[in-house]
């Protein structure tokens, strides 16, 4: 049986549905270099601020059962140098690019979003207002709807591409926040970002990791992100990108059951380098195995 | 990967002889591999050990780990015969000296391994080498007469019941005519050996270790900054070996 | 070394800071018949509401990876038998007894907590504020600093017994109901109660639960357990008991170094019914190899 | 306990034969066992598996599982030698026939395994029994001759690839003498049964099965219901085994 693997995401033509989530895929060189990125949906960048971004200090990154912590902090390269070295390398791999972006203010968020709309080089942008890493701004706007929906307005002015905006977990009720998202004008959803966590060396006494707390991601979140996935499927009538644990093609289908209509794969990524390509095939094999002619057909049927 | 080989070498210290399929021509000294721990599923992150030795004749290659946690201690219960999952050479070397004259190589502890397969290709290439090697104490060592093939070999113990006692920088005279360093160790030895040769010509090369999540330059878990503070660099990617100007320690 | 395991949880003396979770240790009876359950530094019961309940549908439980959901909904055999039943036998176990109440009203709330308390079978209640498996009630508690702060102010006024809140994880900052509970009159806070979490099963294509969602619990969880008591520590001053993901006397230390006075066991149960008193031995060991004379030398260490 | 031997009886199903230490003698035909899968910490759920077979005298307990899922996939790759943690017996097992006469025992799928336990006893006891064994077709069929030790056997096959064509109640005449029912398998089939007995002077019992936690009655996860849906029963504790009467289907 041929089975059809492509979406339209709100508009964006798609050829599957599975793409490398942001912060866990660099700019694509690295990943690039073990298969051609044109077998992906599309790929997401790291997060891109206006200024080049240090990050926290090392360790950032840890080891827990069933996922990893991670408190990056943000480090990128700055805006113009994505623009200039990133972008334009990654626009000639013939797969639509995901630009997330970040910032501590609405005028920065703004200001990255208007940048890369205009430079050409993108398909979407993600707007990262969960990243529980940097302790000035990205928290405050994912965690409260008046804020977000402020913040998705401005950005909405100013962007020329479908705009997607990634929740975070970190909140009482996902919902509230994705429709404030949508009543601020966003195309799309994505979720979940990590979850906020901690590991204590028992050792040094202290957190293995020197900001403390990071962002747990990996398996361990995929029952909190599929739930989170089917909550906001249920109230919100946007696109929605699911992630949070996929390491498989079935793991992929379980949120495109949840009400996902395209996912991301980010740890996994750092378990096996092939994970994007070897999920897509996996999910081809899935939906031969179960009669599944195209993704709509299973799309929210948990629901 | 095929282990072929888990020899205890010392205490806590194995080396893991693996053979198969793996590009053993790219591999330098200073690279290293990324393994994976089990099915992946009890360990997301892969764990990176340094490259000790790689030899396209034999298709070998040899990797040296102390047991410091759970995916050591899984590695070290790997038998002959099982498959390891191996990915690599990832990150950067050594370079070859610029100038010619002695070569020092300062190793202490795990960071001795990934400078034999450095003191092999010297030795190929004819330089003269000097080795410390520095351990905590006299159970720890290991692989001193293997490096005295290719120069000779001072062997320190922090506390002296074996060679000589004390630190690695101890056992340095900084007048000597030593044109390159090449260290790998703990971050306190990589200290010590730049402050100890501050003001002096020679070119120093250090070895970095930093928690690591991708191991290929994807995720910026591992970055250390220039000696400015201004950049960040990759461990994993532009390193793991840099030059003491790039880095700051 | 002789270590001393004691702790002084705000008064109530424990032999030992190991307890077994509420809903994962009926009201003793079954562990009983593997070890004695005067080992336990206490035991804390099923949840008790005044009135019998059934709970949710079937299937209830489910494993994920690195834990489990469960969508229990409180069943027990109310508040009538657990006293005439349950209590007395286990009163007879010499432990210390928490009972973990819960409730649809207010009213409910204080009309066990009184009875509870008047009994005399009980050293301390746990009022469960934040199960988030029952449609009505239990959930708006936890979530709402303000209804949470109510909620206590009155149990307080009829509940004689040291008062422990158990705090909800689903929430945007966990200090914040913290605080809310310390203010409303709680001698204690436990924490983390479940996630919430779905698990969908790809051959029916529908939720794996009957109530659909249900409570991640189990060592996935450790990471956001040990951060939210973390949390709390920093900020609020009352005797803690952690709880979410321990399997081990390293985990338990784990939690103590993040601020925990005690801890409480829940899933690691299912999988080893002897984990409770293992934890305990662990724990020793553990103090033993580093040294460590009392629980109170490392509590809150990593802060 | 001791893996002794790991057979496969059909398609997916296999009989897995432990031997060690277990207190056999406490154990009867309808409780199970409740078993750790790996060290725990990839599964943290046991899977319950009823007693299939218990030999107190060779000190062996068998279990007959079919292969559905991860749990018992791994299971199928048990050797002779390989170490289980089992826990049990747990539960409350089938209670002796009340009155005289032919017993009936109705078992469907891998709802047959704890009937044997039951058919020994049974017979060993003196009863009559007529056993009739459900399964989707020949493929699936196992154990019917060790069954006919005990009692006269009939066996249906969904597709009538082996013994009679249909489901069980099919090959059940509802004017044959039986005085007590056991029944084992797929809840349609338990449900099946009693209302084809539905009227007539019979006893039955069912075993039942669900999604189970600790499998010990602390967890509360795996009730069911008393017919007029006004109390829960824990079928790992007050069951697996239910009277008719006893319990909602
Ligand atoms: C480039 C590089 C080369 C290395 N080469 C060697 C070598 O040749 N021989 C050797 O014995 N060790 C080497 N190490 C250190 C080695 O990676 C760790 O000892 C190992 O990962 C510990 O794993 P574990 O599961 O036993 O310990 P755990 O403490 O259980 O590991 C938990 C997590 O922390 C990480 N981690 C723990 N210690 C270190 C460390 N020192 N450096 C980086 N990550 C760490 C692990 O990778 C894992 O993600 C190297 C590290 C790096 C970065
Ligand atoms: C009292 C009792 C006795 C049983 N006796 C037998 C027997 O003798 N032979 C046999 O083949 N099977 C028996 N089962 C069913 C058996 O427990 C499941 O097939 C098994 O747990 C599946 O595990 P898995 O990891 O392969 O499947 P998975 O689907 O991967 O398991 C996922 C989770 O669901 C649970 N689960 C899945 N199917 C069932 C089920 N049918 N019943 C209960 N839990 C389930 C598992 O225990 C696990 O927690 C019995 C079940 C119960 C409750
Ligand atoms: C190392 C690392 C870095 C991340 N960086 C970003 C980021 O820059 N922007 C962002 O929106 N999400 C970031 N995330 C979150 C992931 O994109 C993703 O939402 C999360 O990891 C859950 O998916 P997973 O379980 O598949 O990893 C990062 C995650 C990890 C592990
Ligand atoms: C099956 C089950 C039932 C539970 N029932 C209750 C309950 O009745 N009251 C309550 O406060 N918490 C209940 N909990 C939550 C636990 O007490 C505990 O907070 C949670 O499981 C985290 O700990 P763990 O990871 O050690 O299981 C239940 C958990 C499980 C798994
Ligand atoms: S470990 Fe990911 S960039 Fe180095
Ligand atoms: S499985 Fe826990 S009560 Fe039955």
């Amino acid at each position: 049986m041929s089975v059809d693997l492509e979406v339209d995401l709100g508009g964006l033509q798609l050829r599957n549905p599975v793409m490398p989530a942001s912060g866990c895929f660099g700019f694509g060189r690295e990943y690039g270099e073990y298969y051609s990125l044109d077998e992906l949906g599309a790929v997401v960048v790291k997060a891109t601020t206006l200024y080049p971004r240090l990050g926290n200090p090392t360790p950032r990154v840890t080891e827990v059962t069933g996922g990893m912590l991670n408190a990056i902090g943000l480090a990128n390269p700055g805006l113009d140098e994505v623009l200039a070295e990133e972008l334009p390398w990654l626009a000639g791999q013939n797969v639509p690019i995901f630009v997330n972006v970040a910032g501590d203010t609405v005028e920065d968020y703004c200001e990255v979003v208007e940048q890369v709309s205009r430079s050409g080089l993108a398909q979407a942008v993600e707007l990262n207002v969960s990243c529980p890493n940097v302790k000035l701004g990205g928290l405050a706007f994912g965690v409260d709807a008046t804020v977000l929906r402020g913040l998705v307005e401005e950005v909405r002015k100013v962007c020329t591409l479908p705009l997607f905006v990634k929740l975070s977990p970190n909140v009482t009720r996902v919902q509230d926040l994705a429709l404030a998202a949508a009543c601020g004008g966003a195309d799309g959803l994505s979720l979940i970002n990590t979850l906020i966590g901690m590991q204590i060396d028992l050792t040094t006494r202290k957190p293995v990791l020197a900001n403390k707390t990071g962002g747990l991601s990996g398996r361990a979140i995929k029952p909190v992100a599929v739930r989170m996935v089917y909550d906001v499927a249920r109230e919100v009538d946007l696109p929605i990108i699911g992630m949070g644990g996929i390491y498989s093609g079935r793991d992929a289908a379980e949120f495109i059951m949840a009400g996902a209509w395209a996912v991301e794969v980010g740890t996994a990524n750092f378990t096996d380098p092939y994970a994007c390509p070897r999920i897509i095939a996996e999910l081809r094999s899935f939906m031969q195995e179960e009669g599944i002619k195209n993704i709509e057909e299973i799309r929210g049927c948990a629901l | 990967m095929l282990v072929e080989e888990n020899k205890q070498l010392s205490r806590d210290i194995f080396a893991l002889e693996l053979t198969g399929e793996f590009p053993y021509e790219k591999a330098t000294s200073g690279q290293f591999v990324n393994l994976l721990i089990g099915d992946g599923k009890g360990h997301p992150l892969r764990r990176p050990l340094s490259i000790a030795s790689c030899n396209p004749e034999t298709k070998t290659l040899t990797l040296v780990y102390r047991v410091v946690g759970d995916g050591t201690k899984w590695l070290s219960e790997r038998c002959p015969g099982d498959v390891l999952d191996v990915l690599g050479p990832l990150g950067r070397g050594f370079p070859a000296p610029q100038n010619p004259g002695t070569v020092l190589v300062v190793g202490g502890g795990v960071g001795v391994p990934p400078l034999y397969q450095l003191a092999k290709e010297l030795g190929a290439a004819g330089f003269k080498l000097h080795i410390v090697l520095g351990f905590k104490n006299q159970d720890d060592v290991f692989w001193t007469r293997e490096f005295a093939e290719f120069g000779d070999v001072v062997v320190c113990t922090e506390d002296g019941s074996l060679g000589k006692k004390g630190f690695v920088t101890e056992a340095l005279n900084v007048n000597e005519n030593w044109t390159t360093l090449y260290s790998c160790g703990p971050k306190p030895m990589l200290k010590a050996l730049k402050a100890h040769f501050q003001g002096r010509d020679i070119k120093g090369y250090v070895s970095l270790e930093e928690r690591m999540a991708c191991g290929v330059g994807a995720c910026w878990g591992c970055t250390c900054l220039d000696p400015d503070g201004s950049a960040a660099k990759r461990i994993c990617k532009e390193g793991p070996v840099f030059s003491w100007e790039e880095v700051s320690l």
